[in-house]
């Protein structure tokens, strides 16, 4: 291809868009079938149009290659767009892994998926991204799942001074009747 | 009649059954439920599987067209309770027939749209880390009560669901019993009839039990068995068993 | 602010830009502080410039709402940026999972089993892990079977605006001679 063909233009923008990770010069180079340099020069005229078009995102270089970010001039309109987004409200598959992670952490995912009967892998993402829970460690066994816990910011949330304060479970495990009569509030409280 | 079925364990005994009656045949007469039940018994047979859960699920297909074959091999009456329960049973069969087919039928369409859709990727999103702060509370209204109790809900012990047996008609007689009598009674007639087999006074269960029983036997190769076509009488003939061909488990022969 | 206005133009990008779903555009009206009507128009507008200037990526409406996606043209490069990508077609248990999911949600797993014959327990972990369908609730009866629904992102996938645009399931039933057929095979008359 060449410099001149829309379609290299195309592609990398494309490129661009989708991937999660800044993007290295030669692993555009190879998926374009252009030299490096040209791939280069072809980056720096499109960070260029960009600005000058006056997009909405910037490319960036980054660590390990080049990345679309959003322009920090709209950073205004994204905090308004963030915070008066439909409050993306706790779903239960959410809390009930949270739950889980609480009562049993450090935990792997294959131990959620246990408990819980279901795979938590989507659920796990969005605890992680909004910081109440986080990679722990790794467990020493075959595989070295992926061990989680909560964070400090959960504590905090629910008001806890350290994780000793969560009620305890172990001891008094009331049966499904038993919750849904607390619940509908009959029964004592905590 | 033999023809190729397309056959994967996942995609399950009803979709085996409809390919089995939607096949096109050159004479409609011959579409019966004795030809569709020996096409469904020849597949699962060939069905390679360790899927026990998916195997099973054949296996009560089977067991149902078994029992609906087995009605058409004994005379019968219109107001026989039992022969109703077979038509309930049949009437059940093709309910559910008709609406996998028609869920299989929609999502051919869904791949039709898929495929037309197919071709955009959209980024994974998310904002700047900077303006993570202005997210909104993802735990709001949630106290440490109501945790605590989702958390208890969680762990508490699962209510074991009942498995379901209402397809199990109940059995007096167990097919392994009955082979041993079918056994013993063969050895002495060495040929007779299914239907001399079963006697005037068998209940339409205990004829099922027998003819459940009279195939184990064949499978062990201990009778032959001829029907000249549907709905002929089936004879049975005891075979004397090869020299060092008894394998564990099978009836015990006279010396 | 008004559509002349260049920040309008940007701000939407960066938006679309960060947004993991599509958004609606009341939403965007919210937003930017402009009528429904015109964030319509802009939208529009939006679209056509995309495709007139052969952009890597275009605007579409799918779900309730407006969602940026790499233009179809450029998939072929896409291939070894999007592990999306990398999943094989889906399986025939898969798309009859997927539509008994789609048309009787909220449905358990036992209800998908007596409706295909077949436990879809794999299957249904397929569909989760590629986001297509999720938990969407428990069932209040014994047992507290999990409850699946689909997602937006099958709604996106399937370019859907909502769940109303797919197709009546009544159209898909067997004709009457299919059915005639049907019956004769499990034996008329016993």
């Amino acid at each position: 291809m060449s410099l001149l063909d829309p379609e290299v233009w195309q592609a990398v923008e494309a490129i661009l868009f989708v991937a999660e990770e800044p993007v290295a010069a030669p692993e555009l180079a190879l998926v374009l079938e252009l030299p490096v340099a040209d791939v280069e020069t072809l980056m720096e005229e499109l960070a260029r149009s960009y600005e000058e078009q006056g997009r909405g995102f910037v490319l960036r270089r980054a660590a390990g290659g080049y990345r679309l970010a959003s322009h920090p001039d709209a950073a205004p309109y994204l905090e308004r767009f963030v915070s008066e987004h439909k409050a993306p409200r706790m779903t239960q598959a959410a809390l009930e892994t949270l739950a889980v992670v609480a009562y049993r952490q450090p935990v792997s995912r294959a131990q959620i998926a246990e408990i819980r009967g279901v795979s938590p892998d989507s659920v796990l993402r969005t605890l992680v991204t909004r910081g109440l829970v986080a990679e722990v460690g790794r467990d020493p066994g075959p595989g070295n799942a992926i061990l989680y816990g909560t964070t400090v910011a959960f504590m905090e949330r629910l008001g806890l001074m350290s994780l000793a304060d969560l009620p305890p479970l172990a001891g008094f495990m009331p049966t499904t009747a038993e919750v849904e009569r607390m619940e509908s509030g009959l029964g004592p409280g905590i | 009649m033999s023809f190729a079925v397309h056959l994967s364990v996942f995609e399950g005994p009803l979709d085996l059954l409809l390919q089995l009656v939607s096949k096109d045949r050159v004479d409609v007469a011959d579409v019966t439920i004795a030809t569709i039940t020996e096409d469904f018994l020849r597949a699962v047979d060939a069905l390679d599987t360790i899927d026990l859960d998916g195997a099973s699920s054949f296996l009560v297909l089977a067991a149902t067209l078994l029992e609906l074959k087995s009605v058409k091999l004994l005379p019968h009456e219109e107001a026989d309770p039992e022969t109703a329960a077979l038509l309930e049973e049949r009437d059940r069969l093709l309910q559910r027939l008709v609406e996998y087919a028609t869920f299989k039928a929609a999502s051919e369409a869904l791949s039709q749209v898929l495929d037309a859709n197919e071709g955009y990727f959209t980024r994974a999103g998310g904002v700047p880390e900077e303006l993570r702060p202005a997210l909104p509370d993802l735990l709001e209204g949630v106290t440490l009560e109501r945790f605590w109790k989702v958390a208890a809900k969680v762990f508490a012990p699962r209510v074991a669901q009942p498995v379901d047996t209402s397809f199990i008609a109940p059995m007096r007689v167990s097919v392994a019993e009955m082979v041993e009598v079918l056994a013993e009674e063969l050895r002495r007639r060495r040929f007779t009839s299914f239907r001399d087999l079963c006697g005037e006074s068998a209940s339409r269960a205990d004829v099922v039990v027998r003819f459940l029983a009279l195939l184990e036997l064949f499978r062990q190769q201990c009778v032959q068995v001829e029907q000249p076509g549907p709905f002929d009488g089936i004879t049975v003939r005891w075979r004397q068993p090869r020299l060092g061909a008894e394998r564990r488990g099978d009836p015990e022969e006279p010396r």
